[in-house]
C-alpha cells in the first residue's frame, strides 16, 4: 500500500525526520546548481533532475581517515579512530545514484568488507525520488535502471500535489513507520499516470536507443586493441572532473598526514584519469594519457561487467556529458566503439 | 565563419603549409563540442565545427602537439592568442610549428547557463537576432542570448588578435573592459564576509584540477601538487586549507603569467569564480607596479620578475581597504 | 568499531636485518609479543610501512614452515625502502595483509618436478616456495634452481643457497651472473641463455620471476624448449595501495594483482592486456 | 596556538629573518639585551627572497598565529636584488590572503639591517601584541594540526 | 637511519642563566633520530669540540645540532670540528639560543621551552641536511681601506709592507684624519704631526698604495675575496696629475674667507686650498660653496696663475670601479656637536672651546702659531677651566651613553702643556672620575697633579656665564669638598664625548656589516675576533669601531691589517656550497630563474632526455653555475614547479623546521 505525503507537509516531514537523524535534501545553490546539503530549517526541496556531485559521496566520502599513528623512537602505536557512524537519511537520490550504490556495494562490501563504507551503509537511509523530467544527458536505461522506479530503501514518487512513498526493505518500512502520522492515503491510479508520461519522455530522449551491446567483460581484448582509443582520447585534459562527479568510480589513494602530533592515514578519491595514479618507485605502467582514458571506460564497460556478471559500471547519471571540460564522455566514447 | 574556416584549413593541408589542423569537433549534441585535430579534409568536412559553443582555449594542446614534427594550423580567438603568446614567451610552443589563424573571438554560450534557468531536455539551440530558441522535448524554450554567455566571455577584455600567420574576419581593438568590478566589489567588503564568500565558494571545491589542468600558464611537466617532495603535495582537499592553499598557489603561480583568459572559471563543475583570484594579482599588479597584460607580446618582463626601487611596501595591504 | 578492517594495520618488529647485496636487504619481521604476524602461503604479500614515509606491498620471502618470524628481501628503489635500508634493529613497523592468491603448492605443483627461474630480486618471492618445497620435499619431485643476477655480490641469499640449498639432496642449483667477476668460477650469461643451455626437461612445472626483460626472454626459451603456457607461473607487482581489490590501481584488464595475482599462469596472464 | 599557564592566548610568530641584515639584527638585540617575546621563533635564510609563499601558508597552516619576514632594507640586499622581489611576491600574496578575508595583520615585512637590533625587538613585540590582539588564527589553520 | 648528536652550551652563564639547558639536552634527547644529547659549559672550546669529535666517532653521527650562540658566531668552529671528525661540515646545524633566546627573555620556564623548539626546528632540518662540498673561488689580491686617519694609513702601509696593493679611500682632500690636527700627543708628548707625517709620506711614496683623496665608497657589491666597489671621486676642480702642490693659487686666491676645517673654524682659508702645509696628497682644491668662479663665473684667478694648468672649474664627480679580495673600514670618529649643551655657553662666548680646538690654538701651525691666546681678545688667559664627559657617560638624548676614553688623557695633557708653558695660568679640571688604565697613563696624571699643579676638582660644572668683563663665570661643585664654587675664568675647555663619522652608517649598509645603536661597527667577536666584522672579508680599524687613543688604534690598524694580509694570502676561498640547482626532470625552460638571478648564474641548455613513455625528447632545462651562484634563493620562488631548490635552505628543510617549530 503506498502512502502519501502532500507538497504543503514536506516542510514539516523534513522537520520531523531531521528532528531524530541527520537528514540530506538535494536543494539549490545560489549559483543555480543544486548539492545535497544538511537539511536546516526552511531550506527547500530542490527541483533540479539530478545534484552537481552525486550521492556516493555520502557512503564514500572524498577524504576519510582511516587510522592514526603515534611515533616514538622505534616505536609505533597504531590508534583505531573509528566511531560508529550515526544514522542518517538521503532523500531525493535519483534511480542513477541509487544504481551506483549497488555498484559500490560489490566493490565495498565483498569480502574482505570496507568496514567505513560499511559502517556508513549500516546506518544511511535512502529515499530515491523518481524521474518526470530527464534530461537529454540522461541514458540510465540503457543501463536497465528503471528512472520511474529508482529503488532505494524507500521510493518517493512524485505526483503533483505531492508524494507518494513506497518501502523497498525493512529499514525503508522503518522510516515510513516514523511518519506514518503525516502521510494519508494516495490515489494511486495518479502514480501510474506519472509514470506513464514519464516512460513515453525515456522514449524521445536522444540518448534513449544508446547500446550497451558492443559492451561487456567478453569483448575485452577487441576493445582494449581498438584503434579508436588515440582519436578519443586526444584532447582528454587529464583532470579529475569525470571521476569525482560520476556516482560509481570508486578508485582511492592512502596517504599519510603527519599533523605534527602523529601521523594520520587517509584515503582520498583518486583518478585514473591523473598521471601518478599507477606510478611507481620505478617505472609506470600507463605512461599516456591514451592508457588512462581508456582504463577509465574499459573499467565501466569491461572490466565491471567481467567480474559482475554483466552488470556495467555506468548508471547513465549523464555527469560527465555536463561537466567535462573538453565535452569527452562516456557517450561519445560508446558511440565510437559501437560496433554497427 | 565555419565554412570560410574549413575551406582555408583544406587549402592549407593541400598545400602542405600544415599536415594537422587544430580546432573543435561537434559534438553528441549541439554545444557539447571537443577540442580535435583534423589531418585530412574529410575529417574536416564531416566534424569541424565553430560555433557559439566553440569556447574552449586551443593554446594549451599547442604545447603537446609542437613537440611533434611538422607544422600545425590553430584556430585561435583573440582571448586565446594571448595565451598563445605568453607559452611562445616560456618557450612553451615552438611558435615555427604553428600556423595561427586568427578567428573572431565570442561572446561563447555556456549551456550550464541556460540549464540555470530550468531548461532542460535540450535538442538543439538556435540563435534568432540574440534571441535563443532552444527546442527540447519538454518544448521550445528561449532566452535572451546575453543571458547565456560563459562568465569567461562575461566581461571581454580584448578582441585583439596578439599573434597571428593570416586572420580570417576583421581585427578587434583592447577593450576597455568591466572585468575587475567583481574584484572591486569583494576588496571593499568587510575581510569577514570576504571569508565568508571565499569559504562558501571554495568549500564547493572537489579538487578535480580540471582549473589547473586546463589553464594555459599551467603547464609545469610536474605540478608542485603532484609531486611527493614539494612539500604540499595533495589530491583532495582533506581539510578547509588544503581547499585554500591550492586554490592561492595555484593563483600565485600563474600571477603575472595568467592573462585571464577564464579558462579555469568555464570548466570548474562546481561554478567556483576561480578568475575572480587570478584577476585579483592582475588587478594588484597593474595598480601597483603599471598597468601589465600577459600575453600581449613575447619580450616584456614579467612583472614577478622584476622590479622597481621605489616599489610599494607590502605594508600597502594593511593601509588600504576596508574597515 | 569491534570489526577488524583490513586497512588497520597490524605491528611488527624488525628483529634482524641482513644485507644481501649492495641494494637488497633482508629484515626479519615477528609480532610485538613474539611469533609471525600473521600466516601466509608461498607467493602470498603483505604491505608494509612506516607511517608518514609510505606503504607498499612486499612478497614475503620466508617459507610458511617458518614458525617464528616472516622475512621480505627489499630492494632499495624509492622513499620507503630507503626508509627501511636505513632503519635499525627494533624499529617497528606497520605490517597488513597476507594478500594477494599463492603458487598452488598444495594442488596443481603438489608431486611435479619443479624449475624454478629467477633474476636479481626476483628470489623474493621464489624463495618462499623453494623453502616450503625444501621443508615439504616428499611432496615434490626433482627440484632445479636457476638462479642469475648482475654479479656475484648481486645474488640474493647467497649464503643460504650455498650453505643449504646446494647441499640439499634432489635440488640442483645453477647459479650465472651477467659478466665474469674475479672469483667466480661458475656460469657467465643471462638468466634465459643459461635455462636454454641446461635444457630442462619439458615434464617440470616452471615458477619464474624476475624483471620484466629476463622473463619475457624465458618464456620465449621455454616454449622453444617445448614447454606450455600452463606449465609456467609467475608473480606479478604493479602499484598497490589497498590490497584488497578496491582502490582500483593495480588492474591488468579485469585481474587485481593484489587480489587475482600476483601469481599468474602464464596462460591466464596471455590472456590479459599488455599492460604490465 | 599556544595557551600559557594562566590560559592566556599566546601566539605562535614565525619569523622568517635572512642571514646577513635582519638574522643579524636579531642577534644584536641579543647582544643588546633588548627583549622580545618568547613567542617569536626564527627560521634563518639566506635572503628574504628564498621565502616561499608555501613556507607562509605551510606555518599557518601547523598552527602559527602570525609569519613576519624580515629583510635588508631596499637597496641593502646582501644579494643586491632579493628583497625587490619579496616585496612584489609578498605584497601581492598579502593582498591575495586579505581578499581572501585572512585577517591582514597576520602578515607582515618589515626590513631590519644588522645594525637595528632596537628596530628588531621593537618590531616583533610590536607584531606580537598586533595578532595576540586579532586571536588564534582560525581562517588559515588545518584543523588536523590543530593542538588538542 | 639518521644518528644525529645534540649538544647544548652553556656558554658560562650565558645560557645557562636564564635557559636550563640539561632540560634542553634531555628533551632533544627524545626527537627522531638524535641518539645523543648533552650538554657542556663551552661548546666551542677545544674539549667542547672534542666532545664533538668523539661523539662523532664513537656514536657514528650522521648529523649535528648545537645549541649555542648565533650560527654567525660559531657556525664555522663546529663545522670545523665535524670536518674534522670525518663528519661533513654541513651536517651541522646551529639552534641560536642564546642571541635569539637566554639574553633576550628572562623567565627560565618559557625560554627553556623555546631553546628546546629552537633545537626541535634544527634537530628536523639537520634530518634533511646533505653533505656539500665547497667549490673555490679566487681572492682578488688587493685590499681597500676605508679612511685615511692613523688607522687606514697604518692598516696600508702594513698591508703594501706585505706586499700587496692597496688603495686608501679618504673623505677629504688629504689624509692624516684626526691626528693630523692633534698638537701633541699622550703620554710621551712627543708632537703628533712629527710622528704622522712620515707615515703619510710614506704612503704617497709606497707605490702598492693608491690614495683616493677627496672620495666616498658609492657602492659595494660581492663578497669575501671578490669584492666589486665603486668610488667616488668627488670633483675638486684641480686636476691630481698635474697640480705639484706649490700654494701660489692658494695665495692668491680673493675668497679668503672660507673658515678653515682643519683649524676647527678658528681661521680663515681660501676658496681654493691645500688643507695643512703636510698634506697628503698635497693637492689643491676648490670648495664650491666660495669659489667665485664656480658660484658666478667671474674670476678665475688660480686658473691664471697655475702654472701647470691643474685648475679644471669643469671638473665633475667621477665614479670609479674597482675590485678588492679585503676591505677594511677605518672610518674614524669626530666629537659630538655640543651646541646643544646651553649650560656650558658654547654658542654665546668663543672663549669656551674644544678640546680639539684648544689643540688648534695651542698648535704651532694653528691660528695663533702656538702661542695660546684666548679666541676673543687674543689675550694670553690666566684661568682655564677644564670640563670632561661633555656628552660621555650620558643618559639624554643629547650625549652619548659610553665613556668617549680619551679626553681624561688629552685633558691632562693639555693641563700639563699650558701649566708648562704658562706657569701663571691657573688651571681645573672638573671630572666625574679620572680614567688613566694604560701604560705610563696614571703616572702621566699624577704628574699633572702633583709636578704642574693642576687643580683637578671632582665635581661637574653646572653653568657657564659669560660676563661683561670678558671673564666666564664657571660655576660649579666641588663633590669632595661639598661646596660650590665660582671660578672667574679666562676660557673654558669642553671635553666632547666622540661619536662615529656620519658616513659609517650608511657604509655599514654597503657592506651588509652589523652596527650597534652608537653606529660603532660590531666586531665579529668582542675577545676573539676584534678587528673582523661579522661579514667575511670587511675588517675594522681605529675609532669606528669604539673610542680609541692612538697606541689602541695603530694596534688595531695592524691587527686588522694582519687579518686582511691572511686573506689576501690565499689564491682562493672556499665558496659557499650553498647554490642553486634546478631538477632537470621538472624544469619547464621558462626562464623565470634566469630573470631574477642577480648573478646571471643561469643559463638554460637544450638537452636530449629519455622520457617516460621511452621517447626521447629534446628540452630546455636551466642550469646553475654553482661558482656564480651565491645562494639568495631568489630563483626557487620564482620557479613555478619548483624544479629549482637551494642547498643548505632546501625547501623541505624550511618546511620542516616550520614544522617543528609550529609543533
Amino acid at each position: 500500500m503506498l502512502r502519501k505525503i502532500t507538497a504543503a507537509k514536506l516542510d514539516q516531514l523534513f522537520e520531523a525526520i531531521s528532528g531524530k537523524q541527520t537528514l540530506y535534501i538535494p536543494t539549490d545553490r545560489e549559483d543555480g546548481a543544486a548539492e545535497f546539503r544538511k537539511y536546516e530549517s526552511g531550506m527547500k526541496l530542490s527541483n533540479a533532475l539530478n545534484t552537481v556531485r552525486s550521492a556516493k559521496d555520502f557512503f564514500f566520502p572524498q577524504t576519510e581517515n582511516l587510522v592514526a599513528f603515534k611515533m616514538e623512537g622505534k616505536k609505533i602505536e597504531v590508534k583505531d579512530i573509528r566511531k560508529e557512524c550515526e544514522d542518517f537519511v538521503i532523500f531525493g537520490v535519483r534511480a542513477c545514484d541509487a544504481r551506483s550504490f549497488d555498484i559500490l556495494d560489490k566493490v565495498y562490501l565483498v569480502d574482505p568488507v570496507d568496514s567505513f563504507y560499511k559502517n556508513r551503509r549500516d546506518h544511511g537511509t535512502v529515499v530515491t525520488m523518481a524521474c518526470t523530467r530527464p534530461a537529454e544527458t540522461c541514458f540510465c536505461t540503457a543501463f536497465g535502471i528503471n528512472p520511474t522506479m529508482p529503488g532505494g530503501d524507500v521510493t518517493a514518487f512524485p505526483v503533483g500535489d505531492g508524494f507518494f512513498f513506497m518501502a523497498n526493505t525493512e529499514k525503508g518500512e522503518k522510516f515510513l513507520a516514523d511518519i506514518d502520522d503525516l502521510l494519508e492515503d494516495g490515489d494511486l491510479s495518479r502514480l501510474a499516470d506519472v509514470q506513464e508520461n514519464t516512460r513515453n519522455i525515456l522514449k524521445k530522449l536522444p540518448l534513449a536507443n544508446l547500446s550497451t551491446d558492443s559492451f561487456g567483460g567478453d569483448k575485452l581484448n577487441e576493445l582494449f586493441n581498438s584503434d579508436k582509443w588515440a582519436g578519443l582520447s586526444e584532447s582528454c585534459i587529464g583532470c579529475g572532473t569525470c571521476t569525482f562527479v560520476c556516482p560509481t568510480c570508486q578508485c582511492y589513494d592512502i596517504k599519510d598526514f603527519n599533523t605534527g602530533d602523529g601521523i594520520v592515514r587517509f584515503r582520498c578519491w583518486d583518478s585514473c584519469m591523473y598521471s601518478d595514479f599507477t606510478q611507481m618507485a620505478h617505472g609506470n605502467p600507463r605512461v599516456s594519457q591514451l592508457e588512462r582514458f581508456r582504463q577509465r571506460f574499459m573499467h565501466k564497460l569491461v572490466y565491471i561487467p567481467a567480474n559482475n556478471n554483466g552488470e556495467f559500471g555506468c548508471v547513465g547519471c549523464g555527469r560527465c556529458l555536463q561537466k567535462c571540460p573538453i565535452s569527452m564522455n562516456i557517450v561519445k566514447v560508446m558511440k565510437a566503439l559501437e560496433v554497427k | 565563419m565555419q565554412e570560410a574556416m574549413i575551406k582555408r584549413a583544406k587549402e592549407l593541408l593541400a598545400d602542405g603549409t600544415v599536415d594537422r589542423v587544430m580546432g573543435w569537433k561537434k559534438g553528441e549534441f549541439s554545444y557539447d563540442h571537443t577540442p580535435a585535430v583534423f589531418t585530412s579534409a574529410q575529417e574536416l568536412d564531416e566534424n569541424f565545427v565553430c560555433d557559439d559553443f566553440t569556447s574552449a582555449n586551443l593554446s594549451k594542446y599547442l604545447v603537446k602537439e609542437t613537440v611533434r614534427d611538422g607544422k600545425i594550423l590553430a584556430f585561435l580567438k583573440p582571448c586565446d592568442t594571448y595565451s598563445f603568446n605568453q607559452l611562445v614567451k616560456e618557450y612553451r610552443i615552438d611558435r615555427e610549428k604553428v600556423y595561427v589563424i586568427g578567428i573572431p573571438g565570442g561572446p561563447k554560450l555556456d549551456i550550464e547557463k541556460i540549464r540555470a534557468k530550468g531548461i532542460t531536455g535540450i535538442l538543439n539551440i538556435r540563435n534568432e537576432n540574440y534571441t535563443l530558441k532552444i527546442e527540447t522535448i519538454y518544448g521550445v524554450s528561449e532566452m535572451p542570448f546575453y543571458e547565456a554567455i560563459g562568465v569567461k566571455c562575461e566581461s571581454c577584455k580584448s578582441k585583439k588578435h596578439v599573434v597571428y600567420d593570416e586572420l580570417i574576419g576583421e581585427d578587434g581593438e583592447v577593450l576597455d573592459s568591466n572585468r575587475f568590478d567583481m574584484v572591486e566589489k569583494l576588496e571593499n567588503m568587510t575581510s569577514q564576509e570576504r571569508y565568508d564568500f571565499w569559504r562558501s565558494e571554495l568549500s564547493k571545491c572537489i579538487r578535480c584540477n580540471a582549473c589547473r589542468t586546463v589553464c594555459p600558464a599551467c603547464t609545469c611537466e610536474k605540478c608542485v601538487f603532484e609531486n611527493p617532495d614539494s612539500g604540499i603535495e595533495n589530491k583532495a582537499a582533506a581539510d578547509s586549507f588544503e581547499e585554500n592553499m591550492f586554490h592561492i598557489i595555484r593563483a600565485f603561480h600563474v600571477a603575472g603569467r595568467c592573462t585571464d583568459c577564464g579558462e579555469c572559471s568555464r570548466v570548474c563543475p562546481e561554478n567556483i569564480p576561480l578568475h575572480l583570484l587570478n584577476r585579483k594579482f592582475i588587478k594588484d599588479i597593474n595598480s601597483l607596479y603599471g598597468t601589465y597584460q600577459a600575453g600581449e607580446n613575447t619580450t616584456d618582463k614579467a612583472p614577478l620578475n622584476e622590479y622597481k626601487m621605489d616599489d610599494c611596501e607590502a605594508s600597502i595591504v594593511h593601509e588600504r581597504g576596508a574597515e | 568499531m569491534n570489526t577488524n578492517d583490513t586497512l588497520i594495520p597490524l605491528l611488527g618488529i624488525v628483529t634482524d636485518i641482513r644485507q644481501d647485496t649492495p641494494d637488497v636487504k633482508t629484515f626479519r619481521v615477528v609480532a610485538p609479543e613474539g611469533g609471525k604476524v600473521f600466516e601466509h602461503m608461498p607467493g602470498q604479500c603483505a604491505m608494509l610501512s612506516i607511517p608518514g614515509v609510505g606503504e607498499a606491498m612486499f612478497s614475503i620471502t620466508s617459507s610458511p614452515t617458518n614458525t617464528e618470524f616472516m622475512e621480505f628481501s627489499i630492494k632499495k628503489c624509492g622513499c620507503l625502502t630507503n626508509w627501511l635500508h636505513q632503519m635499525d634493529v627494533g624499529q617497528m613497523i606497520t605490517i597488513r595483509g597476507p594478500y594477494g592468491n599463492a603458487f598452488p603448492v598444495e594442488t596443481e605443483l603438489k608431486g611435479k618436478n619443479l624449475l624454478f627461474v629467477a633474476g636479481g630480486i626476483g628470489l623474493a618471492p621464489l624463495r618462499s616456495v623453494i623453502n616450503y618445497v625444501r621443508d615439504n620435499r616428499s611432496n615434490y619431485g626433482n627440484v632445479r634452481i636457476v638462479y642469475g643476477s648482475r654479479s656475484k655480490n648481486d645474488l640474493v641469499d647467497y649464503q643460504e643457497i650455498i650453505d643449504e640449498w646446494m647441499k640439499d639432496e634432489g635440488i640442483e642449483v645453477n647459479l650465472t651472473i651477467d659478466n665474469p667477476q674475479e672469483g667466480w668460477d661458475g656460469h657467465v650469461g643471462f638468466v634465459p641463455d643459461y635455462v636454454k643451455e641446461l635444457n630442462p626437461s619439458t615434464d617440470s612445472t616452471v615458477l619464474v620471476c624476475g624483471p620484466p626483460v629476463m622473463i619475457k626472454f624465458t618464456l620465449a626459451g621455454l616454449k622453444e624448449l617445448g614447454f606450455e603456457e600452463t606449465q609456467v607461473y609467475t608473480t606479478m607487482e604493479l602499484r598497490m595501495k589497498c590490497g584488497v581489490g578496491k582502490c582500483g590501481r593495480c588492474n591488468i584488464g579485469d585481474k587485481y594483482v593484489c587480489k587475482d595475482g600476483p601469481v599468474f599462469r602464464y596462460d591466464e596472464l596471455s590472456e590479459l592486456p599488455d599492460e604490465y | 596556538m599556544q595557551v600559557n599557564n594562566n590560559n592566556e592566548f599566546q601566539p605562535l610568530i614565525v619569523a622568517f629573518c635572512c642571514n646577513w641584515c635582519s638574522y643579524a639584527g636579531a642577534d644584536l638585540s641579543g647582544t643588546n639585551r633588548l627583549n622580545y617575546p618568547t613567542n617569536v621563533k626564527i627560521i634563518r635564510v639566506p635572503c628574504s627572497c628564498r621565502v616561499n609563499p608555501m613556507f607562509i601558508l605551510r606555518a599557518f597552516q601547523r598552527g602559527a598565529d602570525g609569519v613576519i619576514l624580515c629583510g635588508c632594507h631596499p637597496g641593502d640586499c646582501h644579494y643586491t636584488s632579493g628583497n625587490y622581489f619579496t616585496r612584489r611576491r609578498m605584497t601581492l600574496l598579502f593582498s591575495m590572503l586579505d581578499f581572501l578575508g585572512i585577517e591582514r595583520d597576520r602578515t607582515r615585512v618589515e626590513w631590519v639591517s644588522a645594525a637595528e637590533g632596537a628596530k628588531f625587538a621593537a618590531t616583533m613585540n610590536e607584531f606580537t601584541e598586533a595578532v595576540r590582539k586579532l586571536g588564534p588564527n582560525r581562517r588559515l589553520e588545518d584543523l588536523r594540526c590543530r593542538k588538542q | 637511519m639518521q644518528r644525529i648528536g645534540v649538544f647544548v652550551c652553556h656558554c658560562g652563564t650565558n645560557i645557562a642563566a636564564t635557559v636550563d639547558v640539561k632540560a634542553v639536552a634531555e628533551a632533544l634527547g627524545h626527537e627522531p633520530g638524535v641518539v645523543i644529547s648533552q650538554d657542556y659549559q663551552y661548546m666551542c672550546s677545544e674539549s667542547g669540540q672534542y666532545l664533538i669529535k668523539d661523539a662523532v666517532k664513537e656514536h657514528s653521527l650522521t648529523g649535528i645540532v648545537v645549541c649555542s650562540c648565533s650560527p654567525r658566531m660559531h657556525e664555522n668552529t663546529f663545522r670545523k670540528a665535524a670536518a674534522a671528525a670525518g663528519l661533513n661540515p654541513y651536517l651541522v646545524e646551529i639552534a641560536n639560543i642564546r642571541e635569539q633566546c637566554s639574553w633576550i627573555h628572562k623567565e627560565i620556564a618559557t625560554a627553556t621551552e623555546k631553546a628546546i623548539i629552537l633545537g626541535r626546528a634544527a634537530v628536523a632540518k639537520v634530518h634533511l641536511n646533505a653533505p656539500l662540498t665547497a667549490g673555490e673561488s679566487p681572492v682578488v689580491k688587493r685590499a681597500l681601506v676605508i679612511g685615511g686617519g692613523i688607522a687606514g694609513i697604518q692598516t696600508a702601509l702594513d698591508i703594501a709592507e706585505a706586499g700587496f696593493e692597496v688603495d686608501i679611500v679618504e673623505k677629504e682632500p688629504t689624509i692624516g684624519g684626526k691626528m693630523a690636527q692633534i698638537d701633541k700627543t699622550f703620554p710621551t708628548l712627543d708632537c703628533a704631526a712629527c710622528i704622522l707625517t712620515p707615515k703619510m709620506v710614506e704612503c704617497a711614496q709606497n707605490d702598492k698604495i693608491t690614495i683616493h683623496s677627496f672620495s666616498e665608497i658609492a657602492d659595494v657589491k660581492g663578497f669575501v675575496g671578490n669584492f666589486t666597489v665603486t668610488i667616488k671621486k668627488k670633483a675638486r676642480f684641480v686636476d691630481e696629475t698635474k697640480c705639484t702642490g706649490c700654494g701660489l693659487c692658494t695665495e692668491k686666491c680673493p675668497m679668503k674667507k672660507v673658515p678653515n676645517e682643519f683649524n676647527m673654524g678658528l681661521d680663515n682659508r681660501t676658496a681654493v686650498y691645500i688643507p695643512f702645509a703636510q698634506a697628503v696628497p698635497k693637492v689643491a682644491a676648490i670648495d664650491p660653496d666660495y669659489c667665485l668662479m664656480l658660484k658666478n663665473g667671474k674670476c678665475g684667478v688660480c686658473s691664471k696663475v697655475c702654472s701647470v694648468g691643474a685648475i679644471d672649474y669643469k671638473q665633475t664627480d667621477k665614479f670609479v670601479e674597482e675590485k678588492y679580495g679585503a676591505i677594511v673600514v677605518a672610518t674614524g670618529f669626530n666629537p659630538i656637536k655640543i651646541d646643544k649643551y646651553e649650560e656650558f655657553a658654547y654658542n654665546q662666548s668663543p672663549d669656551v672651546v674644544t678640546s680639539l680646538e684648544l689643540e688648534r690654538l695651542m698648535n704651532a701651525a694653528g691660528p695663533n702659531g702656538g702661542t695660546l691666546l684666548r679666541p676673543s681678545d687674543k689675550k694670553h688667559p690666566h684661568t682655564i677651566v677644564f670640563v670632561q664627559c661633555v656628552g660621555s657617560r650620558c643618559d639624554d638624548e643629547n650625549g652619548k651613553p659610553y665613556c668617549s676614553k680619551i679626553c681624561c688623557m688629552y685633558t691632562a695633557k693639555h693641563a700639563m702643556l699650558i701649566r708648562e708653558k704658562y706657569p701663571d695660568t691657573e688651571v681645573y679640571v672638573f671630572y666625574i672620575d679620572v680614567r688613566t688604565p694604560g701604560k705610563n697613563f696614571d703616572e702621566f696624571y699624577r704628574r699633572a697633579v702633583e709636578q704642574y699643579g693642576v687643580h683637578y676638582i671632582k665635581g661637574m660644572v653646572g653653568k657657564v656665564t659669560p660676563k661683561s668683563d670678558g671673564k666666564l663665570d664657571v660655576q660649579a661643585a666641588d663633590l669632595l669638598a661639598n661646596e660650590q664654587l665660582h671660578i672667574d675664568a679666562d676660557m673654558v675647555v669642553l671635553a666632547a664625548a666622540i661619536e662615529p663619522d656620519k658616513s659609517a652608517r650608511p657604509l655599514a649598509t654597503m657592506l651588509t656589516t652589523q652596527m650597534d645603536t652608537n653606529d660603532f661597527f660590531t666586531e665579529a667577536h668582542p675577545k676573539l675576533r676584534p678587528v673582523e666584522s661579522a661579514t667575511a672579508g670587511i675588517f675594522l680599524s681605529g675609532a669606528c669601531q669604539g673610542p680609541k687613543d692612538i697606541p689602541e688604534t695603530v694596534a688595531q690598524a695592524s691587527a686588522a691589517a694582519a687579518k686582511a694580509i691572511g686573506l689576501l694570502c690565499k689564491n682562493s676561498i672556499t665558496c659557499n656550497p650553498c647554490v642553486a640547482s634546478s631538477d632537470e626532470l621538472m624544469c619547464n625552460g621558462c626562464s623565470s630563474c634566469e630573470k631574477v638571478c642577480p648573478y646571471g648564474a643561469i643559463t638554460y641548455i637544450d638537452k636530449e632526455f629519455r622520457m617516460p613513455d621511452k621517447t626521447t625528447r629534446i628540452r630546455r632545462v636551466a642550469s646553475v653555475n654553482p661558482a656564480v651562484c651565491q645562494g639568495c634563493g631568489a630563483c626557487t620562488v620564482a620557479c613555478p614547479s619548483g624544479a629549482m631548490d637551494l642547498s643548505g635552505f632546501s625547501n623541505s628543510q624550511i618546511m620542516a623546521e616550520v614544522d617543528a617549530i609550529c609543533k
